[in-house]
C-alpha cells in the first residue's frame, strides 16, 4: 500500500528537514511513500488573501493530480498546506457555483476522491502500529507539543481533534516516550505569513509561546508545521529580542521526535539543519 | 404563491460580504470575544469585533474606513476569532473577501505595502516556476520593498544548513498553473 | 336547512396585511347554508363577539364559523360567546387565518385564496356538527406535587392550606432543592436558609401534607380529576420511624470521602448521609453506590451504634398508589457543567468554579463556613473575576437561549465578594446587564458605584494558569475592543440553567408537551402561562423555563390557585368530544358486529362490551362500549373500525370526510 | 408560462403538529401557501381513506403529521397510526399509487421551522413530480356529485 | 368418504349437531355446499381436491346459525377461517362442531376450537410460488405500470361483490360500501371506484385474510386483486414478523411495538 506526498514548498527548501524525516521514519517501518508528480505549490496565505478563485484553484490542481495518479490517500505534512487542501475539498464539494468557475474553466479532472491526512493521523496509523516493541532509545524528555493554528482550525471543517486544548499530538508523543507539558499556548498563533514582512510580530507572538513552554519546564518543543518551525528556531533572535533573554529550547517536527525514537540516525533526520542546535537525545 | 423563506435583506457592503462569503454581519452581538482572542488584535486599528459593528451601521464612510483598515491586512486568518465566535461567524474568511475588494479599489493601507508586497512576490514566484522559489522570493520581495539588508543574516545560514534552493524548482506544467493566473485576475478587471 | 354566519375577523393588521378579508367575508356570503358573513376588526373583541350574539339571534344562526386566529387561542372565547346567544357552543367552529396563513405566507391572491379554502372547509364542517352536552366527571380532591423545590413547596403550602390534601414527591433525601444551596438571595441579601428552612419544616409538619422524600414518579394514568399516580419510594435502608435523626451514625460511617452534592463536590459527605444539616426529614439515607457493606458485604458500622436500631439493610424500594385530581410540576432545572469550553479550563484549573459551586463557599453553612477561599489552596482570592454568560446566549457550544437569573446572581456575588475580602478586587466581564425586576437595577449599580466592582463590557476570550495565577483574556467593547488581561487567584463563570436530565421522560410519562430546550410548555406563552397541554397539570418554576425565586414563588402559588379552582366543584365538565359505538333501533340495535379488535386499539382501556338482551333477559347481541368517562377522545379506535360503527364527536366521520370534499372542490 | 401550484393537503394532529404549525406562525417563519391543513385530534383518527379521497377530490400532494414517537398527547395513537400506514404504504405502492405523493413525518409542538421545512419540500417536490395527471385521468370520466353522495 | 358420511349421521342422529355444513356435487358437477339436517342428508356429503369454496362463509349467516349447534367438515383454510371467526367473538365451542379434514384427507374430530387452533399453528400462512412470481413481477414495474396495470385489470369490475359474498371475513351487517352519509365508495363501478373499492377491502383483511383464495375464485371475471391480501400477509410478515389466526390475543393492526420500524417517516 502506498501513501501520496504532498510536501509543499517549504518541505523542498526551507524545512527539507522534515521531509526527510518524515521519509526516514516511513522508510523504518516499511511504508511506501509516493511524491504526487509536478505539484504546484497551494497559494499559501498569499493566495486566499489576495484572490479566492486562485487559493482554490491551486489546491484543486494538486488534489486532481493525486486522483489522476491513482492516490487514494495523501499525506501532507505541513499544516499550513493540509488545510488549505482541507478547506478547498470542502469549498469544492459544498459551493458548485464556485467548483464549476474553478474546476471546469481550468479544464481540471477534479472528483474529490482523495483522502487528505495530516502528518499526526499519519504516525498515528501508519507508524505506531510498527512501533510495538521498536521504540529503541524512548524520547526522554519534557515536551511542549505545539499545533499551531492551522492543524485544528477551521474545526467546522477539518474535523480533526479538539479545537481547544488538544491532545492527539501529546499522546503520540507519550507513546515516544515522552513527556508531554501541560500549558496554554497549544494552539496560539506563531505569526506565521507576517515572518519577512513583519518579523516584529513574529518575534511577540513566537516569543510568549516560547516563554511559556519554557515556564513550564519543556526541554523542546514540538512542531507539526513548517511555518511554525521556521519562526520559533529561525526567528529565534527576534524571539529572544523581544523576551530579552537567551532562550536555548530547540524546536523539533514530530516527525523527527518519532524518528529518534526509533534510533534513526540524527543525520537522516535532518537534525543539523536546525539554526537552534538539537543538543539533546 | 411563494416558497420563499424570509432571510434578513441588508444592503451596500453587508450584502456583498453575505453573498460572497454567506457571512451575515449582523449576526454579531458584539460580545467582543473574537477581539480578546486574536493574537494580533493590539497591532490592528479596529480589532475583529470593532470592524464587525462598523459593518454594522451600514454606513458607508464607515465601510470605506473597513476597506481602508490595517487591520484585514495584518490579519493572519489563524482562524482563532472563527474557533471561539458564539455565533459562528466565519471572520476569517470575510476578512479575505475584505482584502480582495481592498485590492480591487485600490485603498491598500499604507503600512499593509510591505505585507501585499510579500504576498505578491509569493503568488509571483508560483505564476513563474510553479512552487515558491524561497531565495526569488526574497530578492523580489527586497525589490518591492527596498528592504535590502532585512534577513541578509538569515541567508547565507539557510544556505549553509542547505534550507535554500540556489535554483528554483520548476514544475513541468507551469503554463497550466500560470493561466490560472490571468483567468481569475481577468474576473477581477 | 342549516343558517351558518361567518366572521372573518382583521385581528387589527395581523390578518388584514396579508388577507383581503372584506373578499374572505363576501365570497363565504356565497356558499349555500351560509346566511350572514361579515369581517370585523377584532372578533375577539367585546364588540365582535356582540356582533356574533346578534347574528345568532336576529337570524337564528345554527352554526358559526369565526376566522381568525388558532383555535387553540380563543376556541373557548367564541364558543362561549354562542353559548350566550342560545347557541350549542359545539356549532362553533374556527379557521385558522392568522398562525397557518397570513403570518406564514406573503401578501397576494394566493393567501387570500388559501383563506378563503379554509373558511369553506369549516363551513362545510359546522353544517355537520352536532349540539353536544358537556360531560360531568367527579374529581378527586388530591394534588399532587412533584419536586421539593421553593416552587413545589410554595405550591404544596398553599394547596394544603386551602383545605386540600397533598402528596409531595421529591426525588433527593431532603425538600429544599436549589435554593437550599444559596448563600443570600438578591436583591434583598437575606439568607437564603433562613427564609426557606421554616417553610420546610412546615411542610413537615402540615396535616394535609403527605411528604415523600428519596421518591420518584413512576407511573401516572387517567385524566383530569381522576388520575392514578404510582409511587416509587427508593429504599432509604432505614426505618424512618424509629430513626430519631441523632446522627451517630453519620458520624461513625468510616467511608467519609464522597463528593457531597449539596456543597457541589467542595466538600465531601460519608456513605449514611444528610444532604445538609438543616435537612427535612433530618433522618439519614445510605448511599448503596458508596456504602461499605453494599460494595464488600461487611461494615455495618451504623447498624451497630444505631441506638434505636432502625438501619435496615435489606430494605427494598416501595411503590404506593394515590388517586390524584390535579398535579403540579415543580422538577426545577440544573447547571450547564461549563466543561464544553476548554478555553476556560472548567474542571481543569480547580480554581475555576461555577456560580453555584460560589454560592456554596459563599454560604455560611458551606465548606469554608462563607469564607471566599479557593478550592486549591485555600487562599482567600485578592482578584478574582466573573464571567457572564458562560454558555448562555452562545448557540455553537453552550445554548442559544439568555438564563435569565446570571446577570443577577454575577452582581450578588461580586458584591458579596467586597463585602467579605476588604481590599479585594473583583472584576465582571459582562455584555449586557439584564436587571429587569423590583430593585434589581438598583442592586447591580450599587455593586457598581458602592461596592466597586469592575464592570468590563466583554467576552472572556480565554484562561490559562500562569505561576499560579489565572490569565484572564479579554476585551473591553466600549474601549474600541481594546484587548483586557488580568492575573486573577479565581475565575467564577456564570453557567447557564438547562433543563433537568431525564425531563423529556418525565413529560412522557405525563403527556405534557415540552421545547426544543426540554423545558416543559406552558399551554400559552402569555395567557396559560402554569396550565400545560394536559388538563389538570400544572406547572410552576424553573422547570418552565429559568426563573429567580420571586417568580417561581409567584407561579407556584399562581399553580395552587388553578389547582384549588378546580377542586372548589364537587365534579368537572369535560369536552365532549369522545367516541360512541353506534347504536340503532331493533332489530340492528347496533352496526357493530362485536369483533372486539377495537380494544387493543384504546391507549386507555376504554373500550369493553354491551350486552343487549331481551326484556326477559336473553343475550340478542355483544357490541363493543366506549366508557364515556376513561375515553379521551383521540379517535384510534374510530379510524380502526372497518365497519364504521364508532364514531368520534367533533371529528365524525361526516364531519371530517366534509372537510376534505370542501377543501379540494372548487379549491 | 407560471409555474405549477400543487394542491397540497395536511392530516395533522392537533397537539403537535397543528401546534407546531401554530409556532411556524407566531415565530412569523414564511412557507408555501399551498398547503390546506385539516385538524385531528391525533394521527390515530386519521383515516386511510379519507387519503386516497384526497387524491380522488384532485389533491397532488398529501402531507401526514403528527406528534414524535413517546409524545403522543394520548400516548399510543401515533404508534398505531404508524403501523398503519407501514401497511397502507406498501398497499398503495403495489397498487400504483405514486407514494412519493404523500409525505409522513413528525413534527413536535417545539419545531415549527420544522413545519415550514416539511411545506417547503413536500412543495418543490410535488412541483418536481408534475399534477397527478395519472390519478385525474380516471377521473374525468365521472362527476363530483357521485362521490359527493 | 364413508367416514366422513358416517361421522355426520352419528352427529346428526345423536343430535350432537343440528345442521351440517359439507360439500355435495351441485349441477353441471360443481361443487356447493350441502347443509345436512337429517342423518339420511350425509348420503349427500362428497369430498374431493375439486372442493375449494370456504364453508367458513355460512357459519355466521343468521339462516344458518338460527337452526342451532353446526357441524363442519373443514379443510385446513376453513380451519383457520373458523379460528379467525373465533377470535372475532362469531362463533364459540357452543355453537360449532369442527370435523377437520386434514390436505392427506384424513379425518380429525376437533373436541374444540382450542384443538383446532393447535392443529393450524403446525402450518405457516405460505403463498404459493405461482403468486410470488407474480408480485415480484409486478414489483419490478416502474409505479406508473403498476398502475396500469390495476387499472386494466379491473377496468371489467362491476361490483357485483362475489368477492365479499364469499369471504368469511366479510361478515359485517353493514359493510362500508353500503354507506352514503358520507358515500365512502363511489356506487358506479367506474375505476376510482372500483380502485378504491379494492384498496378498502385488501385493508380491512389486514391481519385476519388466511390466504384462501374463496374472493378470487368467486370472481366472474377472474381479476387477480387477491394479489392485494398476499401482499398484505407477505408485509405482515417483513415488517411485524407475520400472523396467524389465534382464539385470542394480540391481533396484528390493532397493536403496535413502540419500536416498529420504518423508513418513510421524517
Amino acid at each position: 500500500m502506498t501513501i501520496g506526498l504532498y510536501p509543499g514548498c517549504s518541505l523542498k527548501g526551507s524545512s527539507r528537514e522534515y521531509t526527510e524525516s518524515v521519509l526516514a521514519v516511513a522508510e523504518a517501518c516499511g511504508i511506501e511513500i509516493k511524491e504526487i508528480h509536478d505539484w504546484n505549490c497551494c497559494g499559501a496565505t498569499a493566495a486566499h488573501n489576495l484572490n479566492k478563485e486562485l487559493s482554490v484553484a491551486l489546491p484543486a490542481r494538486i488534489l486532481s493530480l493525486a486522483e489522476a495518479q491513482e492516490m487514494t490517500e495523501v499525506l501532507v505534512p505541513c499544516a499550513a498546506c493540509y488545510s488549505r487542501l482541507k478547506v478547498t475539498k470542502h469549498e469544492l464539494a459544498n459551493r458548485p457555483e464556485l467548483a464549476k468557475a474553478v474546476v471546469e474553466e481550468n479544464n481540471l479532472g477534479y472528483k474529490g476522491t482523495v483522502e487528505i491526512i495530516n502528518i499526526i493521523q499519519f504516525l498515528d496509523k501508519y507508524i505506531l502500529p510498527n512501533l510495538e516493541g521498536k521504540i529503541a532509545k524512548p524520547f526522554d524528555h519534557k515536551v511542549a507539543c505545539y499545533y499551531g493554528c492551522l492543524l485544528v482550525r477551521p474545526h467546522s471543517i477539518l474535523q480533526f481533534d479538539r479545537e481547544e486544548d488538544p491532545q492527539t499530538m501529546d499522546e503520540l508523543m507519550l507513546k515516544a516516550g515522552a513527556t508531554p507539558v501541560d500549558w496554554a499556548f497549544k494552539t496560539e498563533c506563531c505569526g506565521a505569513g507576517l515572518s519577512v514582512s513583519r518579523t516584529s510580530s513574529v518575534g511577540r507572538l513566537s516569543g510568549e509561546i516560547m516563554k511559556d513552554a519554557a515556564d513550564r519546564g519543556a526541554e523542546a518543543v514540538i512542531v507539526a508545521c513548517p511555518m511554525c518551525h521556521s519562526n520559533l528556531d529561525m526567528r529565534r533572535e527576534a524571539i529572544n529580542d523581544y523576551l530579552g533573554e537567551k532562550l536555548k529550547m530547540p524546536v523539533l517536527y514530530v516527525s523527527q521526535v518519532v524518528g529518534l525514537a526509533m534510533g534513526i540516525e540524527r543525520k537522516k533526520l535532518g537534525l543539523q539543519r536546525h539554526f537552534i542546535p538539537v543538543n539533546i537525545k | 404563491m411563494s416558497t420563499e423563506t424570509g432571510h434578513v435583506s441588508t444592503t451596500g457592503l453587508q450584502a456583498e460580504i453575505q453573498d460572497g462569503t454567506g457571512v451575515t454581519v449582523n449576526k454579531c452581538y458584539q460580545c467582543g470575544k473574537c477581539s480578546a482572542g486574536c493574537p494580533l488584535s493590539e497591532e490592528m486599528d479596529f480589532p475583529p469585533s470593532f470592524l464587525m459593528r462598523m459593518l454594522q451601521t451600514g454606513d458607508p464612510g464607515l465601510e470605506e474606513k473597513v476597506l481602508r483598515s490595517f487591520s484585514i491586512w495584518v490579519c493572519l486568518t489563524c482562524e482563532m476569532c472563527y474557533a471561539r465566535c458564539p455565533m459562528s461567524i466565519d471572520i476569517p474568511q470575510m476578512m479575505d473577501y475584505l482584502r480582495q475588494k481592498s485590492l480591487r479599489e485600490k485603498k491598500v493601507h499604507p503600512d499593509a505595502k510591505k505585507i501585499l508586497a510579500f504576498h505578491k512576490s509569493f503568488l509571483d514566484s508560483i505564476k513563474y516556476s510553479g512552487r515558491l522559489y524561497e531565495i526569488g522570493l526574497l530578492v523580489d520581495y527586497k525589490a518591492r520593498t527596498l528592504k535590502i539588508m532585512q534577513d541578509m543574516v538569515l541567508a547565507p545560514k539557510m544556505l549553509l544548513r542547505g534550507k535554500l534552493n540556489i535554483f528554483p524548482e520548476m514544475i513541468r506544467d507551469r503554463r497550466g498553473v500560470a493561466s490560472f493566473f490571468n483567468k481569475s485576475n481577468k474576473k477581477k478587471s | 336547512m342549516s343558517k351558518i354566519g361567518v366572521f372573518v375577523c382583521h385581528c387589527g393588521e395581523n390578518i388584514s396585511a396579508t388577507v383581503d378579508c372584506e373578499k374572505v367575508a363576501q365570497v363565504a356570503g356565497g356558499y349555500d347554508g351560509v346566511v350572514h358573513s361579515i369581517d370585523y376588526k377584532y372578533m375577539c373583541s367585546d364588540p365582535g363577539q356582540s356582533l356574533i350574539k346578534a347574528a345568532i339571534a336576529e337570524k337564528g344562526l345554527t352554526g358559526v364559523v369565526v376566522a381568525s386566529c388558532s383555535p387553540r387561542m380563543h376556541e373557548p372565547t367564541f364558543r362561549k360567546a354562542c353559548a350566550e346567544a342560545g347557541l350549542n357552543p359545539f356549532m362553533c367552529e374556527m379557521a385558522n387565518l392568522r398562525e397557518h396563513c397570513s403570518w406564514v405566507h406573503e401578501k397576494g391572491e394566493a393567501t387570500t385564496e388559501k383563506a378563503i379554502d379554509l373558511v369553506r372547509t369549516l363551513v362545510e364542517k359546522v353544517k355537520k356538527n352536532n349540539s353536544l352536552d358537556s360531560i360531568k366527571v367527579p374529581v378527586t380532591k388530591t394534588a399532587l406535587v412533584i419536586g421539593g423545590g421553593i416552587a413545589g413547596i410554595q405550591a404544596s403550602l398553599d394547596i394544603a392550606n386551602t383545605g386540600h390534601k397533598v402528596i409531595l414527591v421529591e426525588k433527593e433525601a431532603s425538600i429544599g432543592g436549589h435554593m437550599s444551596q444559596l448563600s443570600e438571595t438578591f436583591p434583598t441579601l437575606d439568607c437564603s436558609q433562613c427564609i426557606l428552612t421554616p417553610r420546610m419544616v412546615e411542610v413537615a409538619q402540615h396535616p394535609n401534607i403527605t411528604l415523600y422524600t428519596y421518591a420518584e414518579l413512576e407511573s401516572l394514568e387517567g385524566f383530569i380529576g381522576n388520575f392514578k399516580a404510582r409511587i416509587r419510594r427508593k429504599s432509604k435502608s432505614l426505618d424512618e420511624k424509629l430513626c430519631t435523626g441523632c446522627g451517630t451514625c453519620i458520624t461513625k460511617c468510616p467511608v467519609k470521602k464522597i463528593p457531597s452534592e449539596f456543597n457541589e463536590k467542595l466538600g465531601n459527605r460519608t456513605a449514611i448521609y444528610v444532604p445538609f444539616p438543616q435537612a427535612v426529614p433530618n433522618k439519614p439515607v445510605i448511599d448503596r453506590e458508596h456504602c461499605t457493606y453494599y460494595i464488600k458485604g461487611k461494615c455495618k458500622v451504623c447498624e451497630i451504634v444505631c441506638p434505636t436500631k432502625a438501619i435496615r439493610f435489606d430494605q427494598e424500594d416501595q411503590i404506593v398508589e394515590h388517586e390524584i385530581g390535579a398535579i403540579v410540576l415543580a422538577t426545577g432545572f440544573s447547571v450547564k457543567q461549563p466543561d464544553f469550553f476548554p478555553e476556560y479550563g472548567y474542571g481543569k484549573y480547580p480554581d475555576v468554579i461555577t456560580g453555584l459551586q460560589y454560592e456554596r463557599l459563599a454560604s455560611a453553612s458551606g465548606p469554608t463556613l462563607g469564607e471566599i477561599k479557593r478550592p486549591s489552596d485555600g487562599k482567600i482570592p485578592e482578584k478574582i473575576v466573573f464571567i457572564a454568560c458562560a454558555g448562555s446566549r452562545d448557540p455553537a457550544k453552550g445554548i442559544p437561549y439568555c438564563s435569565k437569573i446570571c446577570c443577577m446572581y454575577t452582581a450578588k456575588h461580586a458584591m458579596l465578594y467586597q463585602h467579605k475580602v476588604h481590599g479585594g478586587k473583583s472584576y465582571v466581564f459582562y455584555m449586557d446587564i439584564r436587571a429587569g425586576g423590583k430593585d434589581y437595577e438598583e442592586f447591580v449599580r450599587r455593586a457598581i458605584e458602592e461596592d466597586g466592582v469592575n464592570y468590563i463590557r466583554g467576552r472572556v476570550s480565554k484562561i490559562y494558569e500562569k505561576n499560579g495565577k489565572l490569565i484572564v483574556k479579554g476585551a473591553d467593547t466600549l474601549l474600541g475592543a481594546m484587548p483586557v488581561e488580568i492575573e486573577a487567584d479565581m475565575v467564577v463563570l456564570a453557567s447557564a440553567g438547562v433543563a433537568n436530565e431525564g425531563s423529556e421522560t418525565l413529560a412522557q410519562k405525563l403527556h405534557v408537551s415540552y421545547d426544543a430546550y426540554h423545558f416543559f410548555a406552558e399551554a400559552h406563552p402569555k395567557l396559560k402561562p402554569v396550565e400545560t397541554n394536559t388538563a389538570g397539570i400544572f406547572l410552576a418554576g424553573a422547570c418552565q423555563a429559568p426563573k429567580d425565586i420571586p417568580e417561581s414563588v409567584a407561579m407556584a402559588s399562581g399553580a395552587a390557585v388553578k389547582v384549588a379552582a378546580l377542586f372548589s366543584q364537587d365534579e368537572l365538565t369535560r369536552e365532549p368530544l369522545i367516541a360512541a359505538v353506534n347504536r340503532q333501533p331493533a332489530p340492528v340495535y347496533s352496526i357493530c358486529v362485536g369483533c372486539g379488535l377495537c380494544i387493543s386499539t384504546c391507549p386507555y382501556q376504554a373500550i369493553g362490551w354491551e350486552e343487549i338482551k331481551t326484556r326477559n333477559g336473553e343475550l340478542i347481541k355483544k357490541i363493543a362500549k366506549v366508557n364515556p368517562g376513561l375515553c379521551q377522545g383521540c379517535g384510534t379506535c374510530v379510524a380502526f373500525c372497518r365497519t364504521k360503527a364508532i364514531d368520534i364527536q367533533g371529528y365524525t366521520h361526516d364531519q371530517v370526510y366534509s372537510e376534505v370534499m370542501a377543501l379540494l372542490n372548487e379549491y | 408560462m407560471a409555474e405549477f401550484e400543487p394542491k397540497i393537503v395536511a392530516f395533522v394532529c392537533n397537539w403537535c403538529t397543528y401546534a407546531g404549525a401554530d409556532l411556524t406562525g407566531t415565530s412569523r417563519i414564511k412557507y408555501a401557501s399551498n398547503v390546506r391543513i385539516i385538524r385531528f385530534p391525533c394521527t390515530g383518527r386519521i383515516d386511510y381513506m379519507l387519503l386516497i379521497k384526497a387524491f380522488d377530490e384532485g389533491a397532488d400532494g398529501i402531507i401526514v403529521s403528527g406528534c414524535h414517537p413517546n409524545d403522543c398527547h394520548y400516548t399510543s395513537g401515533n404508534f398505531h397510526a404508524r403501523r398503519r400506514w407501514i401497511m397502507f404504504r406498501d398497499l398503495c405502492n403495489l397498487m400504483g399509487i405514486d407514494m412519493q405523493r404523500i409525505k409522513f413525518s413528525w413534527v413536535s409542538a417545539a419545531e415549527g421551522a420544522k413545519w415550514a421545512e416539511v411545506v417547503n419540500s413536500t412543495v418543490t417536490d410535488i412541483r418536481a413530480l408534475g399534477p397527478y395527471e395519472e390519478y385525474r385521468r380516471i377521473l374525468n370520466h365521472h362527476s363530483k356529485e357521485v362521490t359527493n353522495g | 368418504m364413508d367416514e366422513l358420511k358416517n361421522k355426520v349421521r352419528e352427529l346428526l342422529g345423536s343430535g350432537t349437531v343440528k345442521v351440517f355444513i359439507g360439500y355435495t356435487t351441485g349441477t353441471a358437477g360443481t361443487k356447493r355446499a350441502l347443509f345436512a339436517e337429517k342423518p339420511e342428508d350425509a348420503e349427500g356429503l362428497v369430498f374431493d381436491s375439486s372442493c375449494i369454496q370456504n364453508l367458513a362463509v355460512y357459519v355466521t349467516k343468521q339462516e344458518v346459525k338460527e337452526k342451532g349447534m353446526m357441524g363442519i367438515s373443514a379443510t385446513l383454510p376453513v380451519m383457520r377461517s373458523l379460528v379467525q371467526l373465533a377470535r372475532e367473538n362469531q362463533v364459540s365451542d357452543s355453537g360449532i362442531k369442527v370435523i377437520g379434514i386434514t390436505p392427506e384427507s384424513r379425518l380429525i374430530d376437533f373436541g374444540n376450537l382450542s384443538e383446532v387452533e393447535k392443529y393450524i399453528h403446525q402450518f405457516q400462512l405460505e403463498i404459493d410460488q405461482k403468486n410470488r412470481d407474480m408480485l415480484e413481477k409486478l414489483d419490478k414495474m416502474t409505479v406508473s405500470e403498476r398502475w396500469q396495470f390495476w387499472l386494466k385489470e379491473l377496468e371489467p369490475c362491476f361490483k357485483c361483490y362475489a368477492c365479499r359474498a364469499a369471504c368469511p371475513m366479510c361478515y359485517c351487517h353493514r359493510c362500508t360500501v353500503e354507506y352514503n352519509q358520507p358515500q365512502w365508495i363511489p356506487v358506479p363501478s367506474h375505476a376510482s371506484g372500483n380502485l378504491q373499492w379494492h384498496i378498502m377491502r385488501a385493508v380491512h383483511l389486514v391481519g385476519r385474510c388466511i390466504d384462501c383464495d374463496a374472493c378470487a375464485n368467486a370472481c366472474p371475471l377472474a381479476i387477480p386483486f387477491n394479489l392485494l391480501n398476499k401482499r398484505m400477509i407477505e408485509d405482515a410478515r417483513k415488517h411485524f414478523g407475520g400472523y396467524q389466526p389465534v382464539l385470542s390475543g394480540d391481533h396484528l393492526m390493532s397493536t403496535f411495538k413502540p419500536d416498529d420500524k420504518e423508513n418513510f417517516i421524517r
